[in-house]
This record gives C-alpha cells, structure tokens and sequence, in this order.
C-alpha cells in the first residue's frame, strides 16, 4: 500500500475527516450552531483545552504524561486574584502568574528527569498539591473585581466583528507548536525519546534535559491559561478548571497520538479538540443532557483507536486468504 | 509510560527477601510515625470508634486498590473503577430497596457480576481492539459514568429506603471485626497470595515485565489479561456494594474521582507503573496509608485549606522513598555483578 | 502604573432596564421559561424546578430544564450560552458563582431575556430579581435557635456546610455568628465549620472528625441538606447516637428515617418547589412588564398570592417549616 | 569433530517444514521452503541476512502462521495457533534477539511455564532455585539464579536464555544465532551440552553466520538466499566455500582485507579511566587511520569502558582527551561535536528505535545538520538515508518502513550507516558484524579499513578472535576490567590473545 494510503489510514487522518463532517452537519442542521456569536462561544468554550493540550502532546509523545495541568491552572488562576488583591497591577500579574505556572512545571519535570520518578504517579500527586496550594492561597472566596477592558478582551471579538481576539493567540501558538513538533530537529528528537530512550540518548540526544523543559512549557502554558480562564469567568477561584486534565488527555489520544509515545500529530489533536468541543456546543443547542455528552466523549475516544485497528486486521486477514486461495489453486 | 531504561528501577521480585521487605517496610514505618504523632496530640485518635472509622473507610479504597494492583502490575491501568462503582452502588441499592427481602449475599454477588461485565469489556477492548489501557478505561470511565446518569437522572437511593439487613452490614461485626474490613482484608490477601505464589499470577508480572516475550513465552496472555480486567472490574463492583451498605444514601455521582485515589494508593504502595513489579499488600497498605493521612489531618483539626495539599506532598514523599530503595537495591546488585 | 484594583473601572455596562412597570399587564402566554439550578441530579433541585415546572404549566408557557453534572463555578456559563442562542424568554439560575456567570447572563439580558435568580443570587447588576427562601437572617436565626434548645442553651457546637465558597450557606453562618455573639447565647461555643462540599462522602468524613476533635460537641448545625442527611447517618449509625444531636436544614424524605429513630429531633426547611414555582411566576411578570425589579413592584404569583419586590430586587418566598416527628409525615418532598 | 551417523536420515524426521512461505506486506520473506529435522541431528540453516532464517524459526516457534505450506510433526501436518501449541509439540527456541522477563528473577526466567509446584499448587522456589543453579553449572557459567534478568549484559541474556530452552527438555531445539553474543569458551560449553543432547535423539535446529560453527556442530545444512530454497545437504560433502558460493550466489573476494593505512596523529587518550564495580585504570590511545580492537572475554567490561568513553556511561576516575582537547564526561552530545561515533552492541536497545522509519534513524545524529533555517524538509533526510543505506547495500522495502521489520543483519547495517553519516574523526565500533552474514562481513570489514585508510580513527569491540587478528593494527585485552595486555598486530595471535583475556594457559 503506497505512501499516501498508509498516511490516510492514519488516526489523525480519520479524526480531521471526522471532524470536517461533524462542523459541516452540525452547521446545516443544528439551528443557531452556524451563527457567528454561537462561533465565538465554541472557540471560548475550546480555549482552554486546546491551548493545555498542545504541550501535553509534547509531552506523551515523549511518552510521559503530566496530569497535574488543570491544578497548576487553578493555582495561577488563585494567584492572580491574590495579587490582584493585593493592589498589583494587573500587567505585572499576567507574566508572573505564567511565571508562577513555569515554576510548577519545573518541579513536575525535576521530580520525573531529576529523580527519575513515574510521570503518572508524580503528575497525581502535583494534582493534588497544587489544587491544595491553590486553596490555601486564595481560600474559598472568589475575586471577581477585574478590569473590565481586560475580561471585555477575552470575551470580545476583533472589531466587535465574528473572529473572537483569542483567536489570533490559540492559532499563533498551534502553528508555533505543530512547526517545532513537525520540521524542527527538536521535534524528532521527541519522536526518538519517545519510542526508545536509550536508543535517543545514545544518539547524543539529552533526554532528560528535553523533557525538563517539556514539563516547564506545560506549566507556563497552564499558568497562561489559568489568566485567560479568570479573565474570561471574571472570577479568580481555587477551584478553577478542576477536572480539566481528563478532558485534555482525551482530546491528545483522540487526536490519535499514542499513550506509549512516539506517535501522533499536532493536527490529529487539533482537530480531536475541535471535534469534542463542536459536538458539545451542538448537542446542547439540541438539548442533549450533559450525561449523554460524557457516553459520546467516552465511544468517541474508545472507537477512534479502535475502529483502524479493526480495518488493518480485517485488511490482513483477507489478504491472507487470498494467498491461499492463490496457492491452492 | 516510557520504560526508558534510565528511569526504570531496577529491582528484584522476591530474591534478596529482606530487600523486597524493606520497600513496604518504607510505608509501614510512614504510617507508625504519622499515627503515633496523631495519637499523641489527640489520643482519642486510637479510640474504638476513630480506628473503626478509619478501618472503614480504608475498605473500599483498599478493595479497590486490589483490582488495580493486578492490572497495573500487567503494565496496563483501569481508570474506569470509580464509574464501575457508581454503577454497581447504584444497581444493588435500586434492587435492595425494590426487594427488601434479598439476602446480602444476592447483594454482593449482583456487585461483583456488574463490576466483572464492566471489566470483561475492558478486557475485550483492550486486549482484541488492541485500544491501550488508558485509552479504554478513560473512555469507559465517561461511559459507565454517563450510563449512570441517564439511568438514575435525580433520584436517589435514600438510608431509610433500603432494608436493615443491607445497612448493618456495613457496622456489624464477626469477632470485633466489621464485615467491610473482613471482606477487604481477605480480598487483599486473597488477590496478594495469588499474585505471588501461584503460576497465574507469575505470568501477569511475567506479561507486565515483557509482554513480547510473553507472547513468546507462550503464556495465555488472553485469557490472563481479560482475568486481570475482570478482576479489577468485579473489585470495583463489590466496592460499590460496600459503598451502598456503608454510606446508605446512593445517586448516580457516587464514587466520582475515586480512580485517581485508587491509582495514588497503588503508586504510593510502590507499585512500578510500567508493570512488573510490587505487590498487592502494598498497594493495600498504600490505600491504609492515605486514608489514615486524610483523617489524621481532620483530627489534627489541620486547616481544610492546607489538607488536600499535605496529602499531596506525601503521596511525592512516598513515591521518592520508594525510588530511593530501589536505587539501593540497583547498587547493591551492580557489586554483586563486579565480583563475578 | 497600570491597571491596578483601585484603578479599575468596574466590571461591564450592565444591561439597559426595560423601561417603567405596567402593573395591569397581562401575564403573556407560550413564554419560553428555562431553569439553570447549579447542578442537575440533586434530589433538592429536582423538587425546586418540579414547582417552577407546575408554574410554566399554569402560564401556558414553554418549561425546559438545563444544567451540569458538576456543580462547578464555570460549567453553567456554556449553558447560559446556549440559552441565549435558544432565545429563551426567561431564564431562571441558581448560580454556582455569582460572578462567573455575570458576562454571559448580561449577553443574554441584552438579548431582552430576563434573568431571575433563586436560590442562590448572582451579583446584583447581572439579574433582574432574586427569589430568596427566606430572609438571610431569619435563616440565621432559626438555625441559632434550634441548636440553642437542643444543646439546652449550653455547650459545644459545630458547623457542617456545603462548599467553602458556598454564597447562601456562607451568608447564613455569617448571621449564625452576629447571633451567637449576643448575650443570651453567650453559652453557646462555635467550635468549628467544617465543609463537606455538598458531597455525601466527605460530609460523612467531616461529621467524624468533628466527633473525634470535639469530645464535647453537643449539636452539629448543617445548613445544607446533604450536610445534615450524612451527619445524620453517621451518628445514628456510631455510639454517639443519642449523646449528639444534628440539625439544620434538611429534605423530609431523607431525614424522615433520623427522625423516627430519635437521632434529629427537629430541623427546619422552606418548601424548595414554592421557590421554583414563585421563580416561574416572576419570570413571567418581568417579560409580561408587570415589574421591572425596582423596589416596590407588586405581581401574584398564582397559588402563592401577593408578592412585593424587596430591596436589590429581592423577592422573599416566606419564612422556613420546622420538621419534627410530629409533623414530618404531612410532608413528602 | 562427531560425524553424522548416516543412518539417522533413514528413520523418520521428528519434525518437517514442507512448501511453506511467508510475507510481509510486499516482502516475500519465505518462499516455498521444505526441509526435514530428524532425530539424533544438528542441522544448520544458513544464508544472507534477510534471507529468512529467523522467519521460519518463527513458524516453527508458532510465532507467525506460513501463508501457505505446512509444518509436520512425527509426519503428521500441523497448525500452530501460538508458541504454546509449538511447547507443547516438544519443540524449545532460542530467539535471536534475548527476551527475558527484566524485572523477574533468572531462575523465574529459566521456570516460566513449567514452574516446579508444591502439593498445593504453589510455586516452589527452593526447587526452582537449584533446577537453575545446576542448569547454570551445566553451562558452566557464573549467574546468580536470584538477580532480576535487567541489567544482564547481552552475552549473559544469551545465556540464560540457552540454560531456559535446555530447562524445558524439549525434542525439537532451535537455535537462531546464540553464539553471536558469546565469545569461544562459552560457545565450546554451548556445543559439548548441544551435542550431548543430540546423541540422546533430540533434533536441533542451529542457526549462525560463523560456517566454523557450522562444521564443528552440524551433520546436515539447508542453505537459504532470498526467502528461497537453495539445498539440503550433508555437511561433510560440502566445503565451505560451496556453502558460501551457494548461499551468496557469487563467489566472494577475502574476509578481513586489511590495507595498511598512514598512521597520523594522536585522535584519542584515555587516562586513568574507572569505574566502581565495572572497570579501573584503563589508560590507551588511539591514532588516526588506526583500528585498535578491545579483546577479552565476555563480561569483560569493553563495552562498559566504551560506553563511559563516548560518555553515555558515566566514569568515577581518570580523563578522555580527544583531539588534545580534554572531552566533557558524561555527554554524548559533546563527544559526538568533537567527531566521535559509538556502534553499540545492543542494536534493539541503543543502536536503533525499532517504531521509526530507516531514514530517521539513519538521520537522527545528523537532523540539526540537515535542518536549514531550523526547519527540516522531508527531502534532505531523505537523500541522505538513502545514499547510505545503498553504499551498504541494506535490503530494505521502503526507507519509510520501520526499522524494526528488517532482518537483523540489515538492522546492523543501518546502524553503521546512521554514524558513518556523522563522517566521525573516530569510530567506536561494538561487535561490528554480531549477526551479520559473510558478506556483509567482508563489506563491513572492506568499509572499516579504507575509512581507516582515508586517517579515521576506529577502535573495535569483538568477541570473534579472526576478525581481531585479522582487522586490527593493535589489540587491548581486558581481563575483568582492567588491561591485560596490549598487543601489536606482529605480537598477536590466537593463543597470546586467549591467555591475555583468560589469565592462564588457554587449553
Ligand atoms: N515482522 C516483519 N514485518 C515485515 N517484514 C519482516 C518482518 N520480519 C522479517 N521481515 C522481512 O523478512 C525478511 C527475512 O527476515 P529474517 O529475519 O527471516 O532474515 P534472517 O535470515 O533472520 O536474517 P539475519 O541473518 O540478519 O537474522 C527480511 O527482508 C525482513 O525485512
Ligand atoms: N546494563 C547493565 N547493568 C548492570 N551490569 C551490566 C550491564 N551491562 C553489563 N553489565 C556487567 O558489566 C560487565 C561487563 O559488561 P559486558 O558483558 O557488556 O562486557 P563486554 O566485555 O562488553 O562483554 P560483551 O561486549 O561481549 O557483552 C559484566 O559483568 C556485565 O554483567
Ligand atoms: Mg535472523
Ligand atoms: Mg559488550
């Protein structure tokens, strides 16, 4: 089978056909999907998973994992509302906070390259950490009292037009990431580290060094994204984004990247982002319950990795037959 | 995960007993010193009714942690178990309040068959579908979740619908011992002395520690891995009948989240997450062992606010203990090798 | 320099209110009126929006009922969302966060949707009204009233609420605490608040450590009716039964069970499906322009009589039922 | 050398491969190949790299179905659905690459399957234990049954792996290249157990690229080129150049071509270089246009020594110059700067990452200096995979096919190809031709000499005493990790090298 057929029997391949096609119903036949304000909810509703879930495809591609993500999120988002508290003014908040964010990712990636810990078992102990820290920090009450040309910002759309402002930063960052990921040496070198460490670090590759600052980006990038999250909510909250880390992990695998590493691509994982979030909006707009949404999600990403493997088998087999018929006769 | 050689520890099975010892040994001694300090700044820590509190509720997690031993040990994991326990709590509970009359029995066994099914599609999943673990049971945990839901919708299964019987059992007790604990302890030894001595579950480690060679090996690897789902799953699924009996209120959240807890007990009882290697027991005491921190720090009247990221800072202490001995165990083995 | 705290203008130009009330409009008919309650599969919502249900019957009205699983600050804010594109008539939330919601309920009054609040408020600028179960502070009070009897005006108590970040819950401790500080209580001892984030389980946990902090402890107050059903449980089921007692505020149907076997003495409760059904009718008056939210305004709400808008645009449902053996069975909800 | 007792073809064969063939997508792996294996014998299957060798072990093992063709057992056709039907039919293998179990103990390795039970059904250690123990003295080696297998060096993996197939008594036993990892003593211990199995009827299957082996065990042959049948003969009727002629195609220019090179200056030095436990003092140089082999025995520490120089593997004492230049430890990185390469022994684990494509494995050192603007374009990965992968003649499908599906020779030629493509001032080379057929061989030594004579520096691991003898300028011999001996090419021969690496008399 040529070049391309392997390339379209590809995962990612099937989830970006699948998405265009759930886009291209769900404007046609769900009332109010296709209105542009109903476009600027989906994008806002995507944000945050999206923009967490391309260093998160860094990562498992190397075959770790970071679960800590939505923590590390609600921790910057506590933050901000401390400072902000505490009179700091909002454009030196920003960068500290993803600075804070940056912080707990070094942690994360000294705890799993430094001391050589399971990512899985250290990522769940951060979530609980930092969930905590993000506690004490902030307690139980909410700041809310941001300014209002910042959260008008996030929720706004360019010229009052239909191309919401964060747009411009989640399309930026997913090019930055899908270029270093696809035509970068560093971007190989994932790919190695991910399907044989040894292999890589014999190959002059410093594996723990990469995915130290795997884990680093990953926090700044939920620090940003914990910012955004309390801009767009207007309310700085511990218990902001709690939960969020499945949903990221689910988007990545849907997107076909491979658990086990060394595999996957960043457009494959766009568009499982995209997908899950589309079908959401439209279900709901179709007064489909919240509990029908989790069985979609979960066949969704069940049935994405499942539903190629079963082609290639049934594929293999036939031919199989075939040769013994041919033989036979 | 990566089975990067670098990070692997390297560590033997039961060789070097006294070793293997020391791993648990690391949690047994966290756990002393955490309850000695408590005890001492609050004796009635150490009263009847605190440790049959905590007992009990180690039970659940600690049946739970059993199931997820295994499959982890085969380098594979089971987040689905909280969704599995939410629909087998909430299964038995509608049936015990439509029929009073069941025995408890009929209770537990309707647990362990939802949980087994829940389990055997996992099994099947992963093992035909070739879909990997996580991928699965992340799926099957929305599903079984989802299902739930759109069964119970609001209602709820209240104390005062469900029989007397149903309930006691959570408190009654055979020889001072509540029924909860019993069934855990035994669960736990039961799953343990398996794992270790029998040839099946030799092969699970066998499956984790190499599941190319496995196959080679010509190791059942079918029918061991649908065994360690279904296990896992029926666990999960008699955990939802304890939870029925013992918090008597049941809706279609219950047990939400409980799959991360469940994997924390297992990673902090040092089991690898690449498979392979730990045990069991450990994974019980790793579930005793957080339960006991949770409420030593209620007793400690510990600020609710610092709780939850104590808990968290132990579980990483925890996990770096158990790095640090099989960095020893690496070392001694590396000497031993030098003088051939 | 920079925007700091001080600096900052405040949060967005709320919505233009619709113009001067009508007291003589009629109620419009085929009204599409949405419920948002904090989170669905709640037993306590589901009695709630079953009144607001009944209401939109009588109005002739459309009745949907939407909502999270979770009840999480940010998860009803897609919902609204929706709503909006629904282009409902009336949406009726319960907010997780009062300000979380704010943007998105403002997008939708600038839609011409009016906005009720029950149960628990939004902040102020971003509803039209809020239908309050009872005053905060005769909530307050009656909750410092009933422990002051039960613990026999002496003693230890302790507090189990909902989620830390709870508004109603923590507005009511808040009255608890200006109560317990008058002289008449002076005897009364708050030990501790604990929180069992409205999760039976960690309820279950909290009611425990109380128990084993407090050897004292003569009364746990739950303002919450997953609070008080676990405590419940809990001592009912260990051998502090009878030497504890609990109260608060609870759902007859799950406490009937305490009641009867001598755990609960008494504990107070409004009618949650009056809250819905008042909800309903209010929506209606604000789209049919009877009221406009200004204080003063009076509308009927069916079955219910006569209601006049409060100050901030509340609406006060009437004061709570206390529950006790003898009355419990009167009551199925 | 025991002559086969002729009548041992008349009696029946314990098991036959008849007709059967095997692709791979487009690749014709197996092709109609029959042969029978008959009690009382040591056949060898030998032919190229990717010629199918391993692919019919692993129909024999029940690793892969045949396409088409049949296996037969005592003469009646079977179907094996998995490796347990081919254990249960009596038929034990040795694959040809290790696959232990790493975290389980050796003598769990050795039992798996058939663990001795105690009356419970319980797994009886202390048996399990001493079963090991004496299949360990049986083999004459020096492993204790209770270490976890990770951390075995490959020869030790190999090892074990042997004591496992005896451990199971089998009929039917089929090796696939075990004396690659294994230096001339073990593989003497390795024979003289072999051979005693054969005289008591068992039927062995032996694979192996060395044809002095071959004579020394073997009575029948099947010879193989490109997933064909070419013969079955007896090997006392063929000589080995026939056996080559007939399994190359062509006849073959000289192994070990070594042309006399320039020696220029100092590449490396190595001072003083420890480490605790593995190796100690170990202090050489080596000159451009040089090839220096590290001899000794397995186990010896040269690839630890290596390893530690080219700075994967950290060292506690002693310094690396390179160039005059002293070389930061611990970082490959900086070693591979300077213009050094490192062929490792373990192609699977270090050499090569067996999910990715042959182009980009082969470009992996290089893709920073493929990349142009940062930016890397399909294209020039591409060329440069392609260019090497033909000088080296690797028989390939697609560069875009895994790595992992080539045959393992091909595989070792795409790791030389990956660090040639550095164009390296110093070549560290690993067993350089473990598992690589004779005419890859003579390439590879073809290729390691005119490098060498073009002034790259190449020092060379082995355990095959011809390929030292014959390739290199000057020999070290590590004995337990320290030097033994250097030796100058005019002072070396089997016997000094033998007694260096061994300490005593070599008998
Ligand atoms: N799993 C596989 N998928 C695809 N192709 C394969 C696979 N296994 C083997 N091949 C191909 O089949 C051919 C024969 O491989 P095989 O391993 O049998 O050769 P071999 O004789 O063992 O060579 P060597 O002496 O190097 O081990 C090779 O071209 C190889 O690329
Ligand atoms: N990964 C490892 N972990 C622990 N010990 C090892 C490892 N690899 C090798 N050793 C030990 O180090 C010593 C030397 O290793 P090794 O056998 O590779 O030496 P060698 O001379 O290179 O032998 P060969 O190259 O023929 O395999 C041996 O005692 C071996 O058991
Ligand atoms: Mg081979
Ligand atoms: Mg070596």
């Amino acid at each position: 089978m040529s070049e391309l057929k392997r390339k379209l029997a590809g995962w990612d391949t099937i989830i970006i056909a699948l998405t265009v096609v759930v886009l291209v119903i769900a404007s046609l036949g769900v009332p109010n999907f296709g209105t542009s304000r109903n476009f600027t909810f989906l994008v806002l509703d995507l944000m945050p998973i999206l923009l967490v879930a391309l260093p998160m495809t860094f990562i498992i591609v190397t075959g770790e994992i970071d679960l800590s993500v939505a923590s590390t999120l609600g921790l910057a988002s506590s933050i901000m509302g401390w400072l902000w508290n505490q009179g700091l003014s909002i454009e030196s908040i920003i960068p500290i906070c993803i600075i804070a964010g940056a912080v707990l990712g070094a942690l994360n990636g000294f705890l799993v390259t430094g001391l050589g810990l399971p990512s899985l078992a250290v990522t769940i102990g951060t979530l609980a950490l930092y969930r905590g820290l993000a506690l004490v920090v902030l307690g139980d009450g909410a700041v809310a009292d941001f300014p209002f040309n910042y959260t008008g910002w996030v929720t706004g759309t360019i010229g009052g037009g239909s191309i919401p402002n964060v747009l411009i930063l989640i399309v930026a960052l997913a090019v930055i990431f899908g270029v270093v990921l696809h035509a970068t040496p560093f971007g190989r070198s994932l790919y190695a580290i991910g399907a044989n460490a040894e292999a890589a670090h014999f190959s002059g590759i410093r594996v723990a060094r990469t995915k130290f600052w795997l884990y680093v980006v990953s926090g700044a990038v939920a620090g940003l994204v914990g910012v955004l999250w309390t801009l767009r909510y207007s309310s700085a909250r511990a218990d902001n984004g709690a939960g969020l880390e499945l949903a990221v992990v689910a988007a990545v695998l849907l997107g076909g990247v491979s658990i086990f590493g060394g595999k996957g691509s960043l457009p494959g994982v766009l568009a499982g982002v995209v997908l899950l979030a589309a079908l959401q909006n439209a279900l709901r707009l179709q007064d489909v319950s919240g509990q029908a949404l989790n069985i979609v999600t979960g066949a969704l990403l069940v049935l994405s990795v499942l539903l190629p493997n079963i082609a290639t088998s049934i594929r293999s087999t036939w031919q199989r037959r075939r040769l013994r018929r041919a033989a036979t006769v | 995960m990566t089975t990067a050689v670098a990070s692997k520890p390297k560590r033997p099975q039961f060789s070097l007993g006294g070793v293997l010892k020391t791993r648990e040994l690391g949690i047994v001694v966290a756990l002393a010193v955490l309850v000695a300090y408590t005890a001492i700044s609050n004796p009635r820590f150490l009263s009847g009714q605190s440790v049959r509190d905590i007992l009990l509720n180690t039970a659940i997690i600690a049946v739970m942690a059993a199931g997820q031993a295994v499959v982890v040990i085969t380098r594979n994991i089971d987040l689905s178990v909280g969704s599995v326990l939410g629909l087998s709590a909430f299964t038995v509970a509608t049936m015990m309040s439509a029929n009073p009359g069941l025995p408890m029995v009929v209770a537990l066994l309707v647990g362990l068959a939802v949980g087994g099914a829940a389990g055997l599609l996992n099994g099947v999943l992963v093992r035909y579908g070739r879909v990997p673990a996580l991928v699965v049971t992340l799926g099957t945990m929305y599903i079984f979740r989802g299902l739930t839901y759109s069964w119970a919708g609001g209602q709820q299964v209240n104390a005062d619908e469900l029989p007397r019987h149903f309930l006691q059992f959570a408190n009654a007790s055979f020889l001072k011992i509540p029924w909860l604990v019993l069934i855990a302890l035994i669960v736990v030894g039961g799953v343990s002395l398996v794992m270790r001595n029998y040839r099946v579950g030799r092969e699970l480690y066998a499956m984790g520690s190499s599941p190319q060679a496995a196959e080679l090996a010509g190791i059942k690897v079918s029918r061991n891995l649908l065994g360690a789902f279904i296990v896992s799953g029926a666990l999960a699924g008699l955990a939802g009948v304890l939870f029925a009996a013992r918090f008597g209120t049941v809706d279609a959240a219950a047990g939400t989240g409980y799959e991360l807890n469940v994997v924390a007990a297992v990673v902090v009882g040092g089991v690898a997450v690449f498979g392979g290697s730990g045990t069991v027991w450990g994974a019980g005491l790793g579930a005793l062992l957080l339960t006991v921190i949770g409420s030593a720090l209620t007793v400690l009247d510990i600020n609710q606010f610092w709780q939850q990221a104590i808990v968290g800072a132990l579980i990483i202490l925890a996990i770096c203990a158990d790095r640090l001995v099989a960095v020893r165990i690496a070392r001694s083995l590396r000497k031993k090798d030098s003088h051939v | 320099g920079g925007t700091t705290k001080d600096s900052a203008s405040d949060s967005g130009p709320a919505a233009a209110q619709s113009g001067a009330a009508d007291p003589n409009a009629k109620l419009k008919e085929g009204l599409k009126i949405a419920f948002l309650p904090k989170q669905l599969n709640n037993p306590y919502t589901d009695v709630e929006v079953g009144g607001g249900k009944v209401a939109a019957g009588e109005l002739k009205g459309e009745y949907k009922l939407v909502g999270p699983n979770d009840a999480s600050a940010s998860s009803q804010v897609s919902y609204i969302n929706t709503l909006i594109q629904q282009q409902q008539d009336v949406i009726g939330i319960a907010a997780n966060d009062p300000n979380a919601v704010c943007p998105s309920l403002n997008q939708a009054r600038q839609a011409g949707i009016k906005i009720v609040a029950f149960d628990s408020d939004a902040s102020k600028d971003c509803r039209d009204v809020f239908i309050n179960q009872a005053t905060t502070q005769g909530i307050g009070e009656s909750l410092v009233k009933m422990a002051s009897e039960l613990a026999g005006g002496e003693g230890e108590i302790a507090i189990l609420s909902a989620t830390p970040n709870a508004t109603n819950q923590n507005a009511w401790i808040e009255v608890m605490k200006t109560e317990l500080a008058k002289p008449e209580n002076s005897k009364l001892k708050l030990v501790k608040t604990a929180y069992g984030n409205d999760d039976d389980q960690k309820s279950f946990q909290e009611a425990q450590g109380l128990l084993q902090s407090y050897p004292n402890l003569k009364v746990i107050v739950s303002p919450t009716t997953v609070g008080i059903a676990a405590a419940s449980r809990y001592v009912s089921s260990s051998n502090y039964k009878g030497k504890v007692a609990i109260t608060g505020l609870g759902l007859p149907n799950q406490m009937r069970e305490y009641v009867k076997d001598g755990t609960v003495k008494k504990f107070a409760l409004w009618n949650p499906a009056d809250i819905g059904y008042l909800a309903a009718y209010a929506g209606a008056a604000l789209a049919s322009g009877q009221i406009t939210g200004k204080e003063g305004e009076k509308f009927t709400a069916g079955k219910l009589g006569p209601y006049t808008v409060g100050a901030a645009g509340e609406i006060v449902l009437g004061p709570p039922t206390e529950f006790t053996a003898e009355n419990i069975d009167q009551f199925n909800f | 050398m025991a002559a086969a007792p002729d009548k041992s073809s008349a009696g029946p064969a314990l098991l036959e491969v008849r007709e059967v063939s095997k692709s791979f997508g487009a690749v014709a792996a197996v092709q109609g190949v029959s042969f029978p294996l008959y009690a009382g014998e040591a056949h060898a299957l030998v032919g190229e790299n990717g010629a199918g060798k391993s692919t019919i072990v692993k129909m024999l093992a029940g690793v892969h179905r045949p396409d088409t063709g049949t296996l037969a057992v005592n003469g009646t056709a079977t179907e094996f659905t998995g490796p347990a039907d081919a254990k249960a039919a009596g038929i034990a293998v040795i694959y040809q690459e290790p696959t232990l179990f790493p975290d389980l103990s050796v003598a769990e390795n050795i039992a798996m399957g058939n663990q001795p039970l105690t009356r419970l059904r319980q797994i009886d250690r202390r048996a399990m234990h001493t079963n090991a123990a004496r299949l360990f003295a049986r083999l004459g080696v020096h492993i204790d049954p209770d270490r976890p297998a990770r951390g075995l060096s490959i020869a030790d993996q190999q090892l074990v792996e042997i004591a496992k197939a005896l451990s199971s008594e089998a009929r039917i036993l089929i090796m696939d290249e075990p004396t690659a990892a294994l230096s001339g003593v073990e593989v003497e211990r390795l024979f003289t157990v072999t051979r005693a199995l054969r005289d008591e009827g068992a039927a062995i299957m032996f694979i192996s690229h060395r044809f002095e082996e071959i004579t020394a065990l073997c009575q029948r042959v099947t010879i193989m080129r490109d997933g064909k049948h070419v013969c079955t003969e007896l090997v006392a009727d063929l000589s080995v150049d026939d056996m080559i002629r007939r399994m190359v195609g062509r006849d073959l220019s000289a192994l070990f071509p070594k042309q006399d090179a320039t020696i220029g200056e100092t590449v490396l030095e190595v001072e003083g270089l420890g480490r605790e436990g593995v190796f100690r003092d170990i202090s050489f140089t080596v000159k451009a246009g040089e090839i220096v082999a590290l001899a000794g025995l397995v186990g010896a520490g040269r690839s630890e020594v290596m390893q530690a120089v080219f700075g994967v593997d950290r060292y506690d004492t002693g310094s690396v110059k390179f160039l005059g230049k002293r070389l930061k430890a611990g970082s490959p990185r900086a070693a591979m700067a300077a213009g050094m390469g490192l062929v490792p022994e373990d192609r699977r684990q270090q050499g090569l990452i067996m999910e990715l494509s042959v182009e980009r494995n082969v470009t992996l050192p290089r893709s920073r200096a493929l990349a142009k603007l940062g930016l890397l374009f399909g294209g020039s990965e591409r060329q440069e995979a392609r260019s090497w992968t033909e000088q080296l003649h690797t028989k390939l499908g697609r560069l875009s096919d895994p790595v992992g599906t080539l045959s393992g020779g091909n595989q070792q030629k795409v790791v030389l190809a990956k660090w040639l493509a550095t164009s390296p001032k110093l070549l560290i080379v690993d067993e350089p031709t473990r598992g690589i057929d004779v005419g890859t061989k003579a390439e590879v030594h073809r290729l390691m000499s005119s490098l060498a004579a073009r002034g790259l520096a190449v020092v060379m691991v082995s355990s095959e005493l011809p390929e030292v003898l014959g390739m290199a300028d000057r020999i070290i011999v590590l004995r337990e990790g320290h030097i033994a001996a250097q030796l100058t090419r005019d002072e070396a021969t089997e016997e000094s090298v033998m007694y260096a690496a061994m300490g005593q008399v070599a008998a």
